[in-house]
């Protein structure tokens, strides 16, 4: 176990041989970690690694299969979260656990609420705020309804959550994940200030370069096992990645593509929408794509990328504006005919809208081929032996793995799902595809692999529009990169001559500042 | 106003589970069940006090074991709550028949009353005196629960876990709540209130049982919990809307209007009231919790 | 998205343990199992609640299976009663499997059966085969436009179905009941009937005095046409993915209003048909109690059958013989006809408890173990 | 353990009657009514007796039909729902008699027994204005179950009788649109209350339990009786009740039966004369001068002098 030379206090926590398994998946396997006070400690590892388990454990919300906890040298036991928080543990989830419907003091307070005989005391609820908003230096409206405030402010709020429960130890699962280069900024600030008071903080991260920005000491999870613990001052990320893969050949640059061809596929005029869910309206938005070109859509998510995904294939109405696929009109009409025209989609939410997750692979997979199924009134059958060898074909071509053709789309890794949904869309031969967050929850192994498979498709002719919050995505694998905001298109950079503070700068909006200047 | 009673109660009763995202479709059955117990346990104890007491604790045993099956065993409430009606309706004739022997109604001299109270001073006044007062304890109660709904939902931690045990279970947990207890309270106020809406219907206006007495009054009353969206006035206003409607159904003449299509009129108005709901508010008509044919 | 105790229905964990801990050999057991499971609950509580009416169980249960399934012509009667409830329970499970919650099948099983009553007596006399060609072509468009207008308020303007579903079965049920007291009831007549259609319209007994008419061949065709429908064609493929994640189908081109609206207009179609089937194979008229509950024992046969047709078929088969045998232990001892409902009820929570059941349950016995390993 | 379920089969071998009802009995009402036939078919005739329920689940009709065919020589049929059922097995079970009771059935082979509708119900108008008259009310209520032809027949009887007592007293008739609905019932007579009614005829199944409750709990009203004695439903407050003799009609059927005296296709028709309608008053509400009054108008309704058509 590597000492730590900054934070020469002894442990406040430390978790020993802890084993969890559901089912088969054995998602622990003796794992050891401990934590110092003030010191901000990052657990790194693939999808699945085991990280969120471990926490989970550490939280109360699941029982260890063995192992032990213990806290200050005592050994601990937690049955639930409430005996956790009563030690002093709080944990900002990856998914936020904030009731939308709620005040932001009904929020902070959910769970131990100043009570005034036996009532919700609503001065109270409010003034508890002050304190631990002081502490973080921001300050919030007690009153505003939750749901209506941006990602990034719940992000705050939920750590003000932890602190108005008195936590010491504080667990941030994927804190940056939906946070702009420079909203991360901001939250590091708030970690290292809560650090130095002597705070003590449990940093899961899929981002490398975060881990560096803050962590003293880095553990590698992987497999559900820990591989190495490293002083952040003292390793480098070409080791960091070896620990979590395993493998020393994993690149991490740019992919290797063919050149983009001349002329346009896809040209984009004027687009204006209404709302898209939480998602904010198109405000003419316009932009074109050469064949065999990456088009990179970067920016915080709720700027409008989901809408324009949604609308140029056909799921969202436009309200102005034109599409034109290969000079063919798209605009008027529905899904199947523009994907007829050689329009292929990758959905964001892959469980959503990617696979039929009750369904099973099969049908999955066929959708495209079946869309074309013009069988008088449908009635021909659906899954011919034809189709079915075509399905097995491809599994086989995608190296997806599962128990053949009929398992069920929820029994397969998000990898593998991913696979389905790419080897669907690529098959059709389209024209354009339009990837959004196309390996998001998909780990180094399969991402790899994903990206070779649109570099050939690029080199078959095929422009791509390619949404991602991942800026590291953005950068390996587009030509060109639109930066989105508030539903307007308000950068373009040629992706070799810009940096990601640049892009983080107008993801921020900067562009508008930049013009008041 | 008599009409209004057991709609409201039953109205009531919905709405917590619709806080907690568990509605249960089965008010119906509750109700059958409540007014089949008011009669049952009035007949065999003989005071209508015991009778609305022992059907609420039998309400309240019942909520918890439906609240066991939903959260403990996964039954799916949606399912649950269609069994509950069907169930419902087959049990008390069932009961009907091989305790008492009737077919129909049970209807025998045994059966205590609910007595109606006046209240002094309103009883006098013209117009609101008839509406206002001369009701049984229940239909007070009934405004009782109004009123105090209107201040829990403002002041209270127990409506807070209960709407965030719908809207957002994982937070309720990771805070240290009960979301289990919470959903499985609801089932039981659930069933303690349509214990009293049936009693109201069986000893409170009349004082017999008739096979499937509740005609429909329950669904009228899960209209107006869609309607309402979790709030208490609105659901007040609603649930007065249908009882009105109701009684006008009964008392217009067939010279006006065959009795069928009177009695058509709740129905209706819920009906075109669903669709100008879904017309008009953002996220459109309110889901219930279907089950997933695959599960 | 997999969170810990709080998350309602957590996805998909049960089945997928199972999937991978059994060995296959057992697969058929498994397969076989919950069916059997079920029925063993079922039985239970038929044994309960004979018991309860001081009879003895066995005997009486053996009794009522005499009366339902003794001979030939106890089979005949029990299927005929059976004969409109498979067709309107296809018709629902279909909808289900679209994801449409049709429940209101009892309103368009009226639908229909009026539209037929109407068509056999007022049309007609006529070449029989036509004229029931007729009665059931109108009474499904019936239903189908019934169906179709709650679907297309789903579809387009996102009117909650099972709501609009359930509060249509009044607005039908009453409507149709006051054409039958007033405008078009039989004046010969006491009660709220139509008059009765004509001898065309009337299937022919297959079976004599037992009321299984040539229907029989009617309803196969359309158990099996549904079946090849919901679960072997093209156009079923797109309800039954429209159904199972109405997203995923928008994003791959299914056009997912056609889908709702079109599977809500069949399940109405079959749910008319099983109202035709109720006038022009037994009553030979509409009257105001003429499908009391069948609407709903279709609903729920359908859930239990998890909307699969297969199954559907087989369960529709083992309630009619639990509704028959009810009917003939009633007439053997004091114990109500209610009895296959409550049954029935029962059956449905257990098949839908069975999974929690046996996890909590595998779960104790871990626990057990464990403890005593300590 | 328990009893051991009783055989279809029957044992006995003297005359063997089936009572079928399209629902079922325990209604209190008219079932019930013609359930009080069986004892004195058992003593008086000999006959094995047994009954049938169609739950109103017509789909059972006819299997159920058949098997009292095949069960029995002689079967009485009650409820409407269940005519079309009853010619169809009469049809075909020709060594079988079958009785429709409460209507008239054109059959070749079933025969019919009626209630003269309107003869009965003029004797409840007649006492419902009686009751009102000394209450002196100005208006006397009609509760009707549905539109139907009998219905309005006994709305037009009550009318008649009550005119020809009190000739100035309004009939407020009201239709609940149900006969099951003892709810709607209620609230239909406490409307009527409130419009000026003291006495109430409710001809409308079940829903008129709801009348008397009304009565019951505290309404002024004073409910007739019908079908059966009700004044048990509203202790101290039915005047009298409308007695329907179903099980006079039955037995009386049944001895004519097997005296070989019933012809197949025989229509009957069945008033106060035979028997059929009864009137039993509450002397404690309705004082003796009223009730000789009435008896007298009963007389004369039987011998012709009045008629019970509304004008
Ligand atoms: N409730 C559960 N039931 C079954 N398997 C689970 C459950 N939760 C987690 N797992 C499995 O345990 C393993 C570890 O999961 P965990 O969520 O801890 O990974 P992680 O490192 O947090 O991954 P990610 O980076 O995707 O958040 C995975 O294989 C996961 O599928
Ligand atoms: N809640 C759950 N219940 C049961 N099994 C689960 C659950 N979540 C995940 N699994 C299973 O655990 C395994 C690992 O899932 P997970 O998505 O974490 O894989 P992964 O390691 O991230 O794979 P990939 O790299 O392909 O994304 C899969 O087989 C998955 O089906
Ligand atoms: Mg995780
Ligand atoms: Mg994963």
């Amino acid at each position: 176990m590597p000492s730590n030379d900054a934070h020469p206090t002894r442990p406040v926590l430390e978790l020993r041989q802890i084993t969890k398994t559901f089912g088969p998946v054995v998602a622990n396997k003796d794992v050891d970690f401990d934590l110092a006070a003030g010191e901000i400690h990052a657990l790194v590892g693939e999808n699945g690694a085991g990280k969120t388990t471990l926490m989970r454990i550490l939280y109360g919300m699941y029982q260890p299969d063995g192992g032990s906890i213990s806290m200050d040298g005592q050994p601990v036991g937690f049955k639930k979260p409430m005996d956790a928080i009563n030690h002093g543990i709080g944990m900002v989830h990856q998914h936020f656990m904030l009731v939308p419907g709620f005040t932001v003091a009904e929020n902070v307070t959910l769970g131990a609420e100043p009570r005034h005989n036996g009532l919700f005391d609503h001065a109270a609820a409010n003034e508890s705020l002050l304190e631990p908003m002081k502490r973080l230096g921001i300050s919030l409206d007690p009153e505003t309804i939750t749901g209506t405030l941006n990602v990034a402010t719940q992000q705050k709020l939920e750590i003000i959550k932890v602190l108005y429960r008195g936590a010491r130890i504080i667990i941030l699962d994927e804190p940056t994940a939906v946070l702009t280069p420079q909203e991360t900024e901001e939250l590091f600030i708030l970690l290292k200030t809560l650090a130095k008071d002597g705070a003590s903080v449990i940093f899961i991260s899929h981002k490398l370069r975060e881990v560096f920005a803050v962590a003293d000491r880095i553990t590698v999870l992987r497999n559900g096992q820990t591989i190495q613990t490293f002083t952040a001052a003292q390793t480098d990320a070409a080791s960091v990645v070896a620990a979590m893969t395993g493998r020393t050949d994993v690149n991490l640059g740019r992919v290797q593509r063919t050149q983009p061809g001349d002329g346009t596929v896809l040209e984009v005029t004027g687009l204006n929408t209404d709302k898209f869910g939480s998602d904010a309206a198109l405000k003419s938005v316009s932009f074109s794509v050469r064949p065999g070109e990456v088009l990179g859509i970067a920016g915080v998510e709720g700027n409008g990328q989901s809408t324009l995904a949604e609308a140029l294939v056909g799921i969202q109405g436009l309200t102005g504006g034109t599409i034109l696929l290969r000079n063919d009109e798209l605009e008027g009409l529905n899904v199947a005919d523009r994907r007829s025209k050689g329009l292929s989609y990758v959905a964001e939410d892959r469980h959503l809208e990617g696979i039929p997750l009750n369904g099973s692979v099969l049908e999955g997979i066929s959708a495209g081929l079946l869309r074309r199924d013009n069988s008088p009134a449908g009635l021909g059958i659906a899954f011919s032996r034809g189709v079915r060898q075509w399905a097995v074909d491809m599994i086989g071509k995608y190296g997806i793995k599962t128990s053949g053709p009929d398992a069920k789309c929820s029994t397969l890794s998000g990898g593998n799902q991913q696979k389905i949904v790419m080897a669907r869309e690529l098959e059709d031969n389209p024209h354009c595809i339009i990837l959004a967050q196309p390996t998001r929850g998909v780990d180094l192994g399969a991402i790899e692999f994903l990206y070779n498979q649109v570099a050939e498709a690029t080199a078959a002719g095929c422009a791509v529009v390619l949404i991602s919050a991942d800026m590291d995505e953005i950068l390996r694998l587009s030509d060109r990169v639109l930066v989105m905001y508030g539903g307007e298109v308000v950068a373009e950079q040629q992706t070799v001559a810009t940096s990601r503070e640049a892009l983080g700068m107008y993801m921020m909006g900067a562009q508008t500042m930049e013009v008041a200047r | 106003m008599r009409l209004t009673t057991p709609i409201l109660l039953a109205a009531l009763a919905c709405l917590p589970t619709q806080w907690t995202k568990d509605l249960n479709v089965g008010l119906e059955g509750g109700m059958l069940f409540g007014a089949f117990g008011g009669v049952v346990f009035g007949l065999t104890f003989g005071s209508g006090f015991a009778a609305v007491t022992l059907t609420i604790a039998a309400g309240v045993l019942s909520g918890l074991i439906f609240g066991w099956l939903i959260t403990r065993l996964n039954v799916n409430v949606f399912i649950a709550g269609i069994v509950l009606n069907i169930f419902a309706g087959a049990a008390t004739v069932y009961l009907l028949r091989s305790l008492f022997g009737v077919k129909g109604t049970l209807s025998a001299p045994g059966i205590p009353s609910l007595p109606t109270y006046r209240i002094p001073f309103i009883d006098g006044i013209p117009v609101l005196g008839p509406i206002l007062s001369g009701h049984t304890v229940l239909t007070y109660l009934s405004w009782a629960i109004v009123a105090v709904a209107i201040f829990a939902v403002k002041n209270t931690v127990l409506v807070r876990h209960l709407k965030a045990a719908g809207e957002h279970p994982a937070a309720l947990a990771a805070a240290g709540g009960n979301v289990q207890r919470m959903r499985i309270l609801a089932q039981v106020w659930c069933f303690a209130l349509c214990a009293i809406a049936g009693a109201q219907l069986s000893i409170g206006q009349l004082t017999l049982f008739t096979e499937g007495m509740t005609n429909g009054l329950g669904f009228v009353a899960l209209a107006a919990v869609i309607f309402c969206r979790g709030r208490v006035l609105l659901l007040t206003l609603m649930s007065v809307v249908f009882g009105l409607a109701s009684a006008v159904a009964i008392q217009v003449n067939d010279s006006v209007m065959p009795p069928q299509i009177a009695q058509m009129l709740p129905y209706l108005i819920a009906f075109v009231g669903l669709i100008v709901l879904a017309r008009t508010t953002k996220d459109g008509g309110v889901r219930i919790a279907t089950p997933n044919m695959e599960s | 998205m997999s969170l810990t105790t709080p998350l309602k229905n957590p996805p998909q964990s049960t089945g997928r343990g199972k999937r991978s801990t059994a060995p296959t050999g057992l697969s058929l057991a498994r397969r076989l199992g919950p069916g059997v499971f079920t029925l063993a609950v079922g039985l239970l509580l038929a044994v309960l609640l004979i018991q309860a009416q001081g009879f003895q169980p066995l005997p009486t249960i053996l009794a009522g299976l005499d009366y339902a399934v003794g001979d030939a012509k106890s089979i005949a009667r029990t299927l005929a009663w059976g004969l409109p409830l498979f067709v309107a329970t296809m018709g629902v499970a279909l909808a289900y499997r679209s994801g449409m919650f049709n429940i209101g099948a009892e309103g368009q099983i009226y639908a229909g059966a009026m539209a037929a009553a109407l068509t056999g007596a007022y049309i007609g006399p006529m070449f029989t085969g036509l004229h029931l060609f007729l009665c059931l072509a109108v009474s499904a468009l019936t239903g189908a436009a019934v169906a179709a207008g709650l679907g297309w308020l789903r579809a387009v303007w996102n009117v909650d179905e099972v709501l609009s579903t359930l509060l249509s079965n009044y607005i039908i049920m009453l409507f149709c009941a006051y054409l039958a007291t007033a405008p078009l009831r039989d004046p010969a007549r006491q009660s709220g009937t139509t008059k009765a259609v004509h001898e065309t319209a009337m299937f022919a007994e297959l079976v004599p005095q037992t009321q299984l008419t040539s229907a029989l061949f009617v309803v196969i065709i359309l158990c099996a046409a549904t079946w090849w429908l919901s679960e072997r064609s093209v156009t079923g493929y797109r309800w039954r993915m429209t159904g199972e994640s109405p997203a995923f189908a928008a994003a791959v081109g299914i056009n997912v209003r056609r889908s709702r609206i079109g599977s809500m207009a069949t399940s109405g179609a079959l749910c008319g048909i099983a109202g035709a089937l109720l006038v022009t194979a037994s009553q030979g008229r509409f009257w105001t109690e003429i499908g009391t509950g069948i609407g709903w024992d279709a609903v729920l046969l359908a859930m239990i059958a998890r909307a699969r047709p297969l199954s559907a078929v087989v369960w529709v088969l083992v309630y009619s013989v639990m509704r028959s045998a009810a009917r003939g232990i009633e007439q053997v001892s004091t114990v109500p006809s209610e009895l296959s409902l409550i049954l029935i009820s029962g059956i449905i929570i257990a098949a839908t408890a069975r999974a929690g059941l046996f996890s909590r349950l595998a779960g104790l016995n871990k626990l057990l173990i464990r403890s005593e390993g300590k | 353990g328990g009893q051991a379920p009783a055989s279809t089969a029957a044992t006995n071998s003297g005359l063997k009657v089936g009572i079928f009802v399209d629902n079922a009995f325990g209604d209190g009402d008219f079932f019930d009514q013609a359930g009080i036939a069986v004892e004195p078919l058992e003593s008086d005739l000999g006959a094995t007796v047994k009954t049938y329920e169609g739950q109103l689940q017509a789909q059972n009709f006819a299997p159920l039909l058949q098997d009292a065919a095949d069960a029995n020589d002689l079967v009485f049929v009650l409820g409407f729902e269940a005519i079309d059922a009853m010619t169809e097995v009469a049809d075909r079970n020709k060594d079988t008699t079958f009785v429709f009771v409460d209507g008239k059935v054109d059959s070749p082979e079933a025969l019919s027994a009626e209630f003269r509708t309107a003869e009965g119900c003029f004797m409840a108008g007649a006492l419902a204005a009686a009751v009102g008259e000394d209450a002196s009310a100005v208006s006397t209520g009609f509760i009707g179950g549905v539109n139907a032809p009998v219905v309005k027949n006994c709305e037009g009887g009550f009318t008649a009788g009550v005119s020809n007592v009190a000739p100035d007293m309004k009939v407020l008739a009201q239709y609940v649109g149900s006969f099951t609905d003892p709810s709607k019932g209620r609230e239909v007579a406490l409307g009527l209350e409130t419009r000026g009614a003291r006495s109430v005829f409710a001809y409308a199944g079940l829903s008129g339990a709801g009348a008397f409750d009304a009565a019951k709990s505290g309404s002024s009203i004073a409910p007739v009786g019908i079908v059966a004695d009700k004044s048990a439903l509203a202790p101290g407050k039915v005047p009298g009740s409308l007695i329907m003799r179903v099980d006079k009609v039955i037995t009386s059927m049944a001895k004519d039966f097997s005296d070989g005296k019933l012809k197949h296709g025989e229509q009957r028709s069945y008033g106060f004369a035979e028997d059929g309608w009864e009137m039993l008053y509450d002397d404690k509400l309705v004082p003796a001068e009223r009730v000789k009054e009435l008896e007298a108008l009963q007389a004369k309704l039987v011998s012709g002098a009045v008629s019970p058509d509304a004008k």
